[in-house]
């Protein structure tokens, strides 16, 4: 943990599939370092960017490691802020369904397990942004 | 005003790197603070001394040394990205058994907090990539 | 005959519509890396991906499928599935590749 | 008000779509590197251009358009010119600066 | 020069814009050195490649050398097959008259200047890429 | 059947070195020849032996060395495209005034005309890239 007297909001913007590029991986590890500094973060996840939370990625087959158990535990780190883009996901054919079952632990309500994931449409996903100050693109 | 500049792309490959030295010598010239550039991504691989380029053609790696020393630049090259791609400074190097080095004047390789941490100080953080 | 590699995306790139508009009748196209995904059932391409199939043979590189968490049941119907070893076959059985990077 | 930016060709990349997508009215877009072409007159995202121009300000690195062999007279009305000084007051000046990569 | 005793044809795709990313700058060194070899040496110029050979490029102010005049030198080479794909020239609102005006002396006709450029549509460009032996793309 | 590979793409950025390596693999055991890997553009960052990826990472740099080790695989750097990237071997080093090397055993320098001789030579030529 870092002290520094400053909350700033934090968006990570994924707009890349996974392993055909590092961009997500590199993403994620950005994302798991920043959780100890305490700011207020949440994931945004556009285009090809919501392939990288798809379930039952096999990755023994082109010998890189499968890095998307890794997503689960954004909760731990208290990240439970996560917005797939409806549009991105509806032209792919998939729904939440699709896409692994990404939770985190309400302490305030008896530690509850609750879905981080939110589908946002376009509308929602611009007024997030809005409200942001920083945000990081990968 | 306090800006904060990330460069994802290594040299020449893509232009992010020359775009963003020149949005940060514009910046600079116009009297604003540069927080900190952060190499990530293959963006690390512009902090070699390594490299030859032809002489017709502009040297990206001395042209980030001499802003540094013109302005005293934060350049910090991401760690975890610098040892997948072999960046390395000489204590990374004795670290992790290496027998060379080639990390350029004017550069410091660092953790990845230093990239959140120029998102909290900068006002601004400018992102360059492919 | 020319086989057709296409390494992206449909939705981040522009290869994979070139590369269909380009092939000509009795090609072979391999999707692999980003490029299994215009493979998948129900994606805005599906009938893109379909007519193509009229004229060219369609393969995946099912590693790179199944390491995006796709398994053979999500492909389109008439996708033939190769390893690295039928990446190689198709290669060595046509007379020329051509990447669309 | 956000400063998106926008590096790629849009015959390449289908960033400067979903840029435009989610940029609000009254938001800026710079276009730069590749995506200077999205800038120029008569290409086929032109009508894509201007319509957007009608909620967003667009501008153009003219440093990149001009690199690319064109010139002001080839801008879609509207749009307008900046240097890399010019670059950073757009920064500067928004709130927020978002990449589009 | 180098003998091989084997002529084969080698076809050169580019389908990236300059300066963006290397790619074009890069093959045209291949291109270059690949003359050496005297194989039977044709370019192709699709999607944003077209954009490599826009007249006028004028690179001062963003700091990078301006190879564009390097095209001119294709002729000296006897590189005068170059394909330009009608179709990615014309979605780009540019005709012929927007390219560099490249040419090669014809030694077999007094060694006339003829334009070394020819406007392809899809089936002929299919046709060109499936008497080649190598395709190296960029 | 004699193949040749041209390579790129560094390593870990994009899969296009992962994907040669598995298909050279691939060839090799099935019996084929694989005449020469012609490293080009950032794929030259394939043959620096400073990398240091996370232990339960795959090497990408070592893998292509070890393949060529057990089938005598011609690895070959693009001299031009290595110089502006920082890619040296110790003859490079030493013609640059350079005070470092970083290539990687099994990998070669060489001028492009090995690309185009690997498109004489070999009966098929697959390029593997971003």
């Amino acid at each position: 943990m870092e002290e520094s007297g400053v909350i700033k909001k934090f968006l990570y913007v994924n707009r890349r599939a996974p392993y055909g590029s590092i961009y997500a991986l590199e993403s994620l590890e950005v994302v798991l370092i920043g959780a100890a500094f305490e700011q207020d973060v949440s994931l945004a996840f556009i285009d090809d960017g919501v392939y990288q939370l798809k379930k039952n990625q096999a990755t023994d087959g082109i010998g890189m490691k499968n890095f998307s158990p890794t997503y689960n535990a954004l909760g731990d780190y208290d990240i439970s802020k996560i917005y797939v883009d409806k549009d991105s996901l509806e032209e792919r054919g998939l729904t939440l369904d699709d896409l692994m079952n990404l939770t985190w632990e309400d302490e305030n309500d008896n530690y509850a397990k609750k879905p981080s994931i939110s589908l946002v449409n376009s509308e929602e996903l611009a007024a997030l942004m809005e409200q942001q100050d920083v945000v990081l693109s990968f | 005003m306090k800006l904060g500049i990330m460069v994802s792309e290594g040299p020449y490959q893509h232009q992010a790197s020359d775009s963003a030295y020149n949005f940060t010598k514009a910046a600079l010239e116009k009297g604003h603070e540069i927080f900190r550039v952060f190499f990530y991504h293959d963006g690390v691989n512009n902090a070699t001394r390594l490299t030859v380029p032809p002489q017709d053609d502009r040297n990206v790696v001395n042209r980030w040394s001499e802003l540094s020393k013109q302005y005293d630049l934060d350049l910090v090259v991401c760690i975890a990205a610098a040892q997948r791609r072999g960046l390395l400074d000489e204590n990374e190097a004795k670290r992790n058994g290496k027998d060379a080095n080639n990390i350029a004047e004017g550069f410091r390789i660092s953790g990845l907090g230093q990239l959140i941490e120029a998102g909290i100080q900068a006002e601004r953080l400018v992102v360059f990539g492919d | 005959m020319t086989l057709h590699t296409v390494n992206k995306s449909p939705f981040e790139a522009n290869s994979l519509e070139t590369c269909l508009r380009l092939a000509r009748s009795g090609h072979s196209v391999l999707l692999f890396e980003d490029g299994v995904y215009a493979a998948s059932k129900g994606t805005k391409f599906e009938a893109m991906l379909i007519k193509a199939m009229q004229n060219c043979k369609v393969h995946v590189l099912l590693p790179d499928f199944e390491a995006r968490g796709m398994k053979t049941e999500n492909l389109i119907a008439g996708v033939n599935t190769v390893d690295y070893a039928g990446f190689v076959d198709l290669v060595t059985e046509s007379e020329r590749v051509q990447s669309w990077l």
